[in-house]
């Protein structure tokens, strides 16, 4: 089983979005870098709009992750309220 | 380690870049627009030729009839670099978000008279597809043109109609939801009043020469175009049933105000070169301004009937007074 | 056979072609196991010159590694790419068989640069 | 969000009806005169609705987001030139990281620019035009945020002043010029595999990813700021690059091995144009995030891996050069910081020779190769310089005919071994570097006899600067080639003894003094 992961800049939002990935993703590895922060999950790794706004404790559109997101790996499938990557194999 | 950086003082070597000291005739600063334009496209050593274009260089100046001593004199008065660019359009995006929020939020829209609004659909939304047009034509130019002060101020002006096509497309929605962008659709592909205009775009649309493109696209094209339907045709929409369409339209307007500037400032340099250019560029525009008028009088008699006609010989009288300001004689 | 695929016949002359140097050719000089200098290095000469030029060029390059001293040139071994050859340094470069842009490989054997590293 | 005028609608169709129901197929001019290019490199395409939008953002989504990008950059970057934070980072060394940036780099994204330009033109499928178009504009931003980061540096530091000059002009940046000129004068649905999933996808991490956390670490906020925020687009682009894969793959079987022939020659073609990536990772920072190697196997082997299983079932195997990939990870790099170091008189960015420590890092990191192969060459060249014979070859240098990299690495297997490759074509000699380069120069020969190759055109007398007579009997090819490269003599040599070094030292002192 592959990984999919994604990477952020550190900083208050992404804070958010990263507790709310491991909420959402049992299976979520950390792994802090300087400035930066990666996110691997087995498979598949989705990000929750609800989640992410509960964290913020604000509205959060998934599309403001364009915002902080740094790299990305994965199937990408974005809908209005799951962000999710995938493989296949 | 606390160490206060700021407090020292020190005499830097250079203040610029040094194409940039050579350019500006001395070592001075320079403003951003310079520093992420200037010379910056590679002229020399290519390694290959194009597989789509074998007899020509990667950047090759002979893609254009025009020639210029200095491929960044065409600068824009603007000084758009990216992020003066999308800086400038995201505050438009802000006011327009702002007046879509405003129609919506006090049904605005919903009580704008049957009329105007069936108005309003059929002369307006089929330009949806002219802007689409419009970011493929601005698209080759941004693709084609020599220096990176031409190819960069196209590559904006092409997202901007990109722009322009959504936002005519959620005036649409606006109005009358889906049925309506399938109607414009149809009037555009099929509807009599489109087709010469259509015709037009796919005319432009296979055009080698990048400047005579330009020139077809946003001088001709649109300086008659935006004034007829941003200018004249809003105004008789306030006038007959309120300012609504107005609101919807203002990023268009302001665009076209600011994006002419550039335009205007390009064609003088361009002119100001050699007279060569000046007559290219004058027999360019006389002969797509003809078909220009060709293709938006079906459109100028659905929007103004009777008044058409006259309507847009004023508008072709100040697109040559632009004509001449920039040094061009038709 | 070709895989290019073009829109428009595509031919142009190699830019490196004979012709370009005016008379003179190319040719490539590498020491083997001798990394320190991390590529060949490459001279353009008249095809007459004698094969001693190219050893003079070595030396002024390769002098700087401690092993250019303990050379046994009579051990030394000569490739022309692939092939062995074995150069007389007072005929010329036509006469040895160099050609434009072949490859000189020279071999030091039991000389395998700073601490045997091949460096 | 910003669509709020049709709640009902989700942001698949939303998106569809403000990008794609826009066009229209022409009947005035003929599709495939508006669209030229679209068959002639034999790839098959039967229905462009089939393609999938990964992104979906429509424009005014992209400016509010990207202005909000900007306008936090160019704050930062102020503040940051205004408090003299240059003065912040490690040490002088850090600032030649920025100089090998400064040449190598925007120069490419402005090649990217121009080549997604044209995929915004020529791609007949509306979907995929748009997603390029918006990336060609995303490549005028990360070149111009480069020069302005890293403007205010050479107003205190030599080296980066020419850089617009020397893109096209400097003996080892032509290896990067030679992959973007390769890629741009192909066609569009090579290019995008070249660029868009090749470069962006498999190889772009180990490019940005270390070098931005590098840049943070070593107290660059500048550059860090600037690279995060491009990375930012980065995600969005590197699905266009993967789903461009998919289609093609998608539309008809007989595209399957010219996909595959294109992903084998850019994997490789980006590793080699990666290489200098290495030293700058395992030798000029001088605080260490990780390894090359260490860089190599998350972002590429792992990545990459997953990728290419995934890619399986559409037929698509593992690039052939990738076993080759893994093996040079524990050579490269310092096979690229030699390469450099022993022409103090030819780059605009100094070199120096790794500290005790610094070698003992090495060591820990590269356990099966430093002290094998690096570690004795390395401290004889600190001996000689100790001793006042500072290396300095100045010889001109062989390079591969497809990758325009020196020709400088190792037999696979032998790494004492050069490893060297040679070809005839229409009575003329050509060399490589590998296998890989060698089978790249062999399917398309007539592209690749035109490379230009820096050194064989100073000696054809091609590289001289304006003034020189060719033609004068005393004309010596390349005498004058500091000038042609308008190489500022304080940026050359080594770093100890250097303007930089004395300069840095000097106001930092200043800085912890009254």
């Amino acid at each position: 089983m592959s990984n999919a992961f994604i990477a952020f800049q550190k900083n208050d939002d992404s804070r958010c979005i990263v507790e709310a990935i491991l909420e959402d993703n049992p299976n979520a590895m950390v792994d802090d870098q300087p400035s930066m922060v990666k996110i691997d999950v087995p498979n598949r790794l989705v990000i929750k709009r609800e989640t992410v706004e509960e964290k913020m404790g604000r509205a959060f559109d998934l599309q403001e992750l364009q915002l902080h997101l740094i790299t990305i790996s994965g199937h990408l499938d974005e809908t209005d309220d799951e962000f999710t990557l995938s493989w296949n194999s | 380690m606390a160490i206060d950086l700021r407090t020292v003082s020190i005499t830097p070597l250079r203040q610029t870049f040094g194409h940039l000291a050579r350019r500006m005739g001395a070592d001075k600063p320079a403003s951003r627009y310079l520093e992420a334009t200037m010379d910056l496209q590679p002229v020399e050593n290519y390694h290959y030729r194009p597989t789509w274009e074998p007899e020509r260089d990667i950047f090759d100046t002979r893609r254009t009839a025009i020639t210029m001593k200095d491929w960044y004199a065409l600068k824009d008065p603007r000084q758009y670099y990216y992020g003066a660019w999308t800086l400038a359009r995201g505050k438009m995006q802000e006011i327009a978000e702002g007046d879509f929020d405003l129609v919506e939020d006090l049904g605005l829209a919903a009580a704008y008279p049957a009329a105007g609004k069936e108005r309003a659909l059929k002369v307006f939304l089929p330009l949806r597809h002219v802007a689409w047009g419009s970011n493929l034509n601005k698209a080759y130019v941004s693709s084609y043109a020599y220096g990176i002060a031409m190819s960069q101020a196209a590559c904006y002006a092409s997202m901007d109609q990109l722009g322009v096509a959504q936002y005519v497309s959620r005036l649409g929605l606006a109005f009358n939801d889906l049925d309506a962008l399938a109607e414009a659709k149809t009037a555009w592909l099929q509807g009599a009043e489109w087709q010469e205009l259509r015709r037009y775009m796919e005319d432009v649309m296979v055009g080698q020469d990048w400047f005579e493109v330009l020139i077809a696209q946003d001088f001709a094209l649109e300086g008659l175009l935006y004034p007829l339907i941003y200018e004249r045709f809003n105004e008789k929409l306030n006038a007959a049933h309120g300012p609504v369409f107005s609101m919807l339209t203002r990023f268009q307007r302001e665009w076209f105000g600011e994006t002419s500037k550039w335009l205007d400032a390009v064609l003088k340099a361009c002119a100001a070169d050699n007279p060569e250019n000046k007559a290219q560029l004058a027999t360019w525009i006389k002969a797509w301004r003809e078909r220009a008028l060709v293709a938006l009088k079906p459109v100028a008699a659905l929007a103004f009937g009777d008044e058409a006609d006259a309507i847009l010989e004023e508008l072709v009288q100040n697109l040559t007074a632009r004509a001449a300001k920039a040094g061009i004689a038709l | 056979m070709t895989m290019l695929k073009t829109l428009a016949p595509y031919e142009f002359k190699s830019r490196d072609a004979l012709e370009n140097y005016k008379g003179r050719q190319l040719v490539y000089i590498n020491w083997e196991r001798h990394r320190m200098f991390s590529r060949p290095f490459v001279v353009a000469l008249t095809p007459d010159t004698p094969f001693s030029t190219i050893i003079a060029q070595m030396a002024e390059c390769f002098s700087y590694h401690p092993d250019w001293a303990q050379i046994d040139w009579d051990k030394a071994l000569w490739q022309n790419g692939k092939n062995s050859f074995t150069p007389d340094r007072n005929k010329s470069l036509a006469e040895n068989g160099i050609g434009h842009k072949d490859l000189i490989r020279f071999r030091t054997p039991g000389l395998d640069g700073i601490a045997g590293t091949g460096y | 969000m910003d669509m709020k005028a049709s709640k009902k609608l989700g942001l698949k169709e939303r998106y569809t009806l403000m990008t794609r129901d826009l066009a229209w197929d022409t009947t005035y001019q003929p599709m495939d005169k508006v669209f030229p290019q679209t068959a002639y490199e034999g790839i098959k395409i039967h229905d462009w609705d089939k393609w999938e939008d990964p992104f979906r953002l429509t424009m005014d989504a992209y400016w509010k987001y990207q202005s909000e990008k900007e306008r936090k950059l160019y704050a930062i970057l102020d503040g940051f030139n205004q408090n003299n934070g240059h003065l912040s980072v490690t040490d002088a060394r850090y600032i030649n990281v920025l100089k090998l940036f400064l040449g190598s780099t925007p120069p490419l994204e402005l090649m990217a620019a121009r080549g997604f330009s044209m995929m915004g033109r020529h791609m007949q499928g509306a979907g995929p035009r748009v997603a390029c178009q918006m990336q060609a504009v995303d490549e005028y931003r990360h070149f111009q945020t480069q020069i302005h980061s890293i403007s205010n540096y050479n107003k205190y530091y030599n080296g980066m002043d020419e850089f617009a000059h020397q893109q096209s002009r400097m003996w080892y940046l032509s290896d990067g010029k030679s992959f973007f000129d390769d890629a741009i004068t192909a066609g569009p649905f090579e290019f995008m595999v070249a660029i868009g999933f090749a470069f962006e996808y498999v190889l772009t991490n180990i490019l940005f990813v270390p070098f931005i956390s590098g840049a943070a670490y070593n107290g660059d906020m500048a550059a860090m700021t600037v690279g995060f925020s491009a990375q930012s687009d980065e995600a969005r682009h590197m699905t266009l690059g993967l789903e461009c894969i998919k289609f093609m793959l998608e539309q008809d079987p007989d595209n399957l091995p010219i996909v595959q022939r294109w992903i084998d020659k850019w994997t490789w073609r980006g590793t080699r144009k990666l290489a200098s990536v290495g030293m700058m990772m395992d030798y000029m920072l001088p605080k260490r995030i990780m390894s090359f190697k260490e860089a190599w196997e998350m972002y590429v082997e792992e990545n990459g891996g997953a990728l290419f299983k995934d890619l399986a079932r559409y037929g698509i195997t593992i690039p052939k050069c990738f076993s080759q990939t893994i093996e040079e990870k524990e050579h490269v790099s310092h096979q690229s910081w030699i390469g450099f170091y022993m022409k103090p008189q030819a780059t605009p960015f100094h070199t120096w020779i790794p500290t005790p420590d610094e070698m003992d890092w090495l060591s820990e990191k590269y356990p099966n190769t430093f002290d094998q192969y690096y570690r004795p060459v390395l401290e004889f060249f600190d001996a000689q310089e100790k001793a006042g014979k500072r290396f300095n070859n100045q010889t001109a240098p062989m390079n591969c005919q497809v990758c325009v990299s020196t020709i400088k690495f190792n037999e696979p297997g032998d790494p004492m071994e050069m490893c060297f490759r040679e070809t005839t074509y229409q009575g003329e000699k050509f060399h490589f570097c590998s296998d890989h380069c060698q089978e790249i120069f062999e399917h398309e020969p007539e592209k690749y006899i035109q490379t230009f190759i820096s050194s064989h055109q100073v000696l054809q007398g091609n590289c001289e600067p304006e003034g020189v007579d060719v033609n004068a009997p005393d004309f010596q090819p390349g005498k004058q080639i500091l000038d042609y490269w308008k190489l500022d003599k304080r940026a050359l040599g080594d770093f100890n003894g250097s303007e930089d070094q004395k300069n840095f030292a000097a106001w930092r002192e200043q800085a912890t003094k009254n």
